[in-house]
């Protein structure tokens, strides 16, 4: 019961999903939609889930006064408004105006969006502080990494003359011909591990994601 | 002032490099940080003192420039607008230098769309571009919107025989045999060059397969810089031209701006402002690179 | 006996074959006037029949094109297909093929509350008109039909698909009940995997936890599985050194499974008092925000190590430099193409796509799951050798070989586009 | 200690101060361009706090710091119920409630469709997931893992199969004499151009010899030895080649991010460039 059905259950599903890709019939579309449609409902209840662990930890932080525990408060109050601003207030109380409610759009705009943006540039910083640390020709593997990237990189020179065009030329190949090969290659080994996987899965060799007793 | 700002910051930029490049012929390492604060100055100063960089026109952007260029005066050039608002940052500056360009040199301008975003992109474009800047030049007579049609290439493979089996009237609903523009238009082998600015599906690889190639008709193009290498293939076979993202851009505009200091001397150039940032901190990069490599290569000998 | 249920499934597919094709030649009548244009020829050979391999609502209209296109009278600008649920009418326009063609595909939609629902096992009757430039001249076929559309049962132009699938499978099950009767399954080393040993053996020394990074992939990702396996054999290890086990996540089902893993492991380890819930906490279900936080806990808790497995995104390398800072041992794999660059170039080891999935089979050590990896390489093999021939047979302009391993797209692709 | 305590709240101190004027004169600045009193402060006061989080964030690059902790925990609160707002409303409310319960789906003014019985098993395996809180049944979790673990490998197994790998492998037969002709022809418009058959070709050969290098580089049962080692060697450096390109051709689009960020600095927040 706790460990035998949940492997059935896998099987079972699994089994059926790889059918369905053969049956064209619309009765089998209309399972497979179905099945679809319930794994993101019952994402719903694993987000219950997983905002109960939030405020736990933060709770636990705050409670046991552990290090850096006025900073959980910030994240316990920010989610205790926003899901305020998400449920709506006053008149809209229920219904699907909690999305479109003011607060909540100026929360996303103005602290959501300037964040993100901001950890997505950092990105500028982080690779050139990686590009100066690892493209070292300390051997042949990192100097074959270092000269096709310094290749693509040098388009952006303006004064390389009359030999932009060859360096334009060069790293456009090096970004189709190269790069097309290696990908397939990457691809072809990543979609047997994908079916390797899948399938020790199916047949319940790979069992530890369930648990034990 | 901004003078003065610029060649304080050069000074920063070029000789902390070098005070760098020296210190690390001692085999020293360079902080985090200090990369950091470079990155950031290759970035911030571009943008605040406008440093721009003069742009090299390469032969694949000036393949399309002299087209446009040594066309006799009047000649039918047709741009298409194949994308979308989130592309526009990257291209718009291209279909922007086009229609500057083949108005400027008095050619007559179709303009239509693959994307139905395209063509209020479009519509922004004459209102932004077109009307201010060349007020003499008449709707219908010298350029025309014909908008978009949905079909993708379909399109292509329609208008490559008759506009007018799927356009009938231009976006304002005015009939084409009445424009003065269209009169003995018939199908895109009337037209003398084709550009297509766009960077996904369909776009410049559908213009080549389903109009340039199989009409015989001049076709140039302008796209984003992550379709660009697909497209480096057609060049020059099948593409007299291509603008690769904000650089092609930019080297389009640069050679506006040579060529015609009088007319395009201040125009707005996108392309070129957002290649100063882009420029320099590649040139950080890289310095930054030769720095690491010197420094492991003095490092070693040391230990030797 | 699972794999006589699945042989079994497999034959029943087989025998469903689906019937019918309905052909049916029209005739041409209706003239044109005649005018400055002269009328084109009709087109001829006029049949349809339901598409294939489908769910059904679709119609396959094909034709031999007029005389007069491109050549002859060359006055043809294209067809058009007409529509009707009798043969008198009324026809209704279904849709316009440029001239050259000969195919229509009539596909309707399958929802009742659609306009352009088409339902099944409904007799329809097809006309072509063929159109000149000038619209008032054309010329229409006669009424071709009754045709019907229906779903299939199977389909047949993804036997390929089915080959691979069977033959993987009985390769895998053949390797895994060798290695079950004891042969020695030879495996080479992997860099990355000898890292794992060593890492954690190193944070029991500085008595420091290690920090495991499922990625932003959700349960349904293969990648988050294997990470997963991976999650269990790296916490059954840290369990038996007592070393600290740190794994923030991104997502709520992933968190459950991943708390259900580690808990599991804990127990193998015989340590189950050790393991409480919060090793394994939700941060957020948004990209940076995630990363925020698991940036602050590299920096705050300073980990040994940190193994990064699963689906990465563009915050690939803001997690690999972060944790270089804090002078962590950092190990990651990844099958996103585009972000294992960042891993190689700012970790110590990168597992490169398919190592990943051969990764939990190492660290376990099992012989069941050796000997899967032994049937991905036969399948690689496999592929080696098909795709030789492949390449002869395209070097020799013999394409039948290439069509074999064609597979239609069907609705899956349009369900599904790839994350960015 | 107490020194650096205070030297911190001196910064505060400093801080709140200079984002205070800030806001003040963004107040005076919206004004001027005709904005109303009351929209004013609060939007003078929503650019001012975005910019003091994006200058937050970016502290990060000196050094963890609390001004960077008071950003990172305010982003995880906010994003946490920003996701399960929006999971609650499109999913739950828009997808779900209107499929079991009329009554819900009024109360929460959604339009009521067709009551179907199979989406009250969702319903069952969803609260059999919340019953992980109980120590006692918390196993009943499990089915509804296995459902979903279950249903996505099958799913999964056969869209990369198709997608990725059939095409994949198929897309490897290429001609490795593009357009030939015979050897006269070909050393007759030999080019170096790169739409020419010369290069066409050597490409061709280029990708088959990766492929096939980088698939025996995978190969896991096979010592890297004589030939395997030999062609697995090659492999790699491709695999190299192609990592340092894709990483050069990245930074471009990095920097325009950061360009993105400092332009709503200098342009929306101090007005410095227009």
């Amino acid at each position: 019961m706790k460990r035998q059905l949940p492997l059935v259950l896998v099987f079972i599903f699994g089994v059926f999903m790889i059918f369905q890709y053969f049956v064209p019939h619309e009765s089998s579309e209309w399972i497979f939609e179905f099945l679809l449609d319930w794994i993101y409902i019952i994402g719903i209840f694993a987000m219950a889930l997983a905002i109960y662990s939030l405020v736990r930890v933060s709770w636990d932080k705050i409670k046991h006064r552990r290090e850096n525990w006025q900073y959980a408060v910030m994240t316990l109050l920010g989610l205790f408004l926003m899901v305020l601003f998400g449920f709506d207030y006053g008149r809209h109380f229920f219904s699907a105006e909690g999305l479109q409610n003011f607060m909540f759009r100026h929360f996303f705009d103005y602290i959501m969006i300037p964040i993100q943006a901001t950890m997505f540039s950092l990105l500028a910083f982080f690779i050139a502080s990686a590009a100066y640390r690892a493209f070292r020709a300390r051997s042949l593997l990192a100097s074959l990494l270092l000269i096709s990237a310094l290749i693509v990189m040098l388009r952006f020179n303006p004064y390389l003359g009359p030999v932009a065009e060859y360096m334009e030329k060069t790293a456009s190949w090096l970004l189709n011909v190269p790069n097309l090969a290696a990908k397939r290659g990457i691809i072809i080994g990543v979609g047997l591990g994908i079916v390797a996987t899948a399938l020790k899965v199916i047949l319940g060799i790979e069992r530890n994601y369930l648990g034990k007793d | 002032m901004s003078n003065i700002g610029l060649i304080i910051s050069a000074l920063l930029i070029v000789g902390g490099l070098l005070w760098l490049l020296i210190r690390s012929l001692t085999g020293r390492e360079v902080e985090r940080r200090v990369i950091f604060i470079f990155i950031g100055l290759a970035v911030a100063v571009p943008l605040l003192f406008n440093i721009t960089f003069s742009e090299k026109a390469t032969p694949i952007v000036k393949g399309i420039f002299d087209k446009i260029e040594n066309l006799p005066e009047g000649s039918k050039i047709l741009v298409s607008f194949d994308y979308g608002p989130s592309m526009a940052p990257e291209v718009e500056p291209m279909s922007n230098a086009f229609v500057r360009h083949a108005l400027a040199k008095n050619h007559k301008l179709y303009i239509m769309g693959l994307w139905a975003t395209g063509q209020s992109l479009a519509a922004s474009a004459i209102e932004n571009v077109i009307k201010p800047e060349f007020p003499n030049k008449v709707n219908g007579v010298d350029y025309i919107n014909i908008g978009y049609k949905a079909g993708n290439q379909g399109v292509l493979n329609v208008i490559i025989t008759d506009f007018r089996k799927l356009y009938a009237t231009d976006v304002d609903g005015v009939n084409l045999d009445s424009v003065e523009i269209f009169h003995g238009i018939k199908s895109l082998k009337d037209m003398d060059l084709l550009i297509s600015v766009g960077g996904g599906f369909p776009g410049i690889k559908e213009w080549v397969l389903f109009a340039a190639d199989p009409g015989n008709i001049p076709l140039a193009g302008g796209s984003a810089a992550v379709s660009t290498p697909l497209l480096y293939p057609y060049y020059p076979r099948q593409l007299i031209g291509l603008l690769g993202g904000i650089k092609g851009a930019a080297e389009y505009e640069s050679e506006l701006k040579k060529t015609y200091p009088d007319r395009f001397g201040d125009m707005p150039t996108p392309g070129i402002k957002m290649m100063g940032p882009q420029t320099l901190a590649h040139m950080v990069v890289m310095a930054f690179i030769v720095i690491g490599n010197l420094s492991f290569f003095f490092a070693k000998r040391k230990r030797k | 006996m699972k794999l006589k249920l699945l042989i079994f499934l497999c034959l029943l597919l087989f025998l469903i074959i689906p019937p019918s094709w309905g052909q049916e030649d029209a005739t041409m009548e209706n003239p044109a006037d005649t005018l400055s244009i002269p009328p084109p020829a009709p087109v001829t050979n006029l049949r349809a029949n339901d598409v294939d391999n489908d769910h059904g609502h679709a119609i396959e209209v094909r034709w031999t094109k007029s005389v007069d296109d491109g050549a002859g009278l060359n006055n043809v600008f294209g067809y058009v297909v007409y529509r009707a649920l009798s043969p008198e009418g009324p026809f209704e326009e279904r849709g316009r093929v440029p001239i050259g063609e000969e195919y229509y595909n009539d596909v309707g939609s399958k929802e009742k509350e659609s306009i352009a629902y088409m339902p099944d096992y409904t007799n329809y009757f097809y006309k072509i008109r063929t159109l000149t430039s000038d619209s008032t001249i054309f010329r229409d076929t006669g009424v071709l039909g009754p045709v019907y559309s229906y779903g299939q049962w199977f389909n047949k132009a993804r036997i390929p698909v089915l080959i691979f699938v069977a033959g993987f499978l009985i390769v895998t099950l053949f390797f895994i009940s060798k290695a079950k009767s004891g042969a020695d399954l030879f495996v080479r080393q992997l860099a990355g995997i000898e890292a794992v040993d060593e890492a954690i053996g190193r944070a029991t020394e500085m008595g420091k936890p290690i920090l495991y990074v499922l990625g932003l992939g959700t349960a349904s990702e293969i990648a988050t599985i294997a990470s997963f396996t991976i999650l269990g054999r790296v916490a059954k290890k840290v369990a038996e050194y007592q070393t600290g086990l740190i794994v923030p996540c991104y997502d709520p089902i992933v968190m459950t499974v991943a708390q259900e893993t580690v808990k599991a492991s804990y127990m193998d380890a015989g340590r189950p008092d050790s393991y409480n819930d919060d090793m394994v906490y939700f941060v957020t279900q948004s990209q940076f925000a995630y990363v925020a936080a698991v940036n602050g806990t590299m920096l705050r808790e300073l980990p040994a190590t940190n193994i990064y497995m699963g689906k990465f995104f563009a915050e690939s390398l803001i997690l690999a430099e972060t944790g270089a800072l804090a002078g962590s041992i950092q190990i990651a794999g990844t099958d996103e193409i585009a972000q294992i660059p960042f891993f190689v170039v700012a970790c110590d080891y990168t597992l490169i796509g398919e190592e990943l999935y051969a990764a939990s089979a190492y660290l376990g050590r099992e012989p069941i799951l050796l000997g899967s990896l032994k049937a991905q390489d036969y399948a690689k093999a496999a592929v080696i050798f098909i795709a030789i021939i492949g390449f002869i047979t395209v070097n020799f302009g013999w394409t039948g070989f290439t069509q074999l391993f064609e597979v239609p797209n069907s609705f899956f692709s349009q369900l599904f586009g790839g994350p960015s | 200690m107490a020194n650096s305590r205070r030297i911190s709240q001196i910064i505060l101190a400093a801080v709140i101060i200079l984002f205070a004027v800030s806001w003040i004169i963004k107040y005076f600045a919206l004004q001027n361009e005709g904005v109303d009193t009351w929209f004013s402060i609060r939007d003078a006061f929503f650019i001012t706090f975005a910019a003091f989080l994006t200058l937050a964030i970016m502290s990060f690059l000196y050094k963890d710091n609390p001004y960077y902790k008071f950003a990172e925990h305010l982003f995880v609160g906010v994003s946490a119920a920003y996701w399960m707002c929006v999971g609650f409303w499109s999913t739950f409310v828009g997808n779900f409630i209107p499929k079991v319960s009329h009554t819900l789906a009024r109360f929460f003014e959604v339009p009521p469709k067709d009551i179907e019985i199979t989406y009250f098993i969702p319903l069952i395996l969803g609260i059999m997931l919340l019953l992980r809180l109980s120590s006692k049944i918390g196993w009943v979790s499990r089915w509804s893992l296995a459902f979903i673990v279950g249903t996505t490998a099958g799913l999964n197994l056969i869209r990369y199969l198709r997608t990725d790998f059939i095409s994949q492998v198929s897309n490897t037969f290429i001609p490795l004499l593009v357009d030939w002709g015979g050897v006269g022809p070909f050393f007759s418009s030999f080019s170096l151009s790169a739409s020419g058959q010369f290069v066409m070709s050597l490409a061709n050969w280029m990708i088959f010899i990766g492929v096939f290098s980088g698939l025996i580089y995978f190969f896991f049962s096979k010592e890297h030895k004589g030939f395997f080692g030999g062609a697995s060697k090659v492999g790699i450096w491709v695999l190299m080649i192609t990592f340092g390109a894709s990483f050069g051709y990245t930074v471009m689009g990095r920097v325009s991010l950061l360009v993105g960020r400092l332009t709503f600095l200098f342009q929306d927040w101090l007005g410095l460039i227009s």
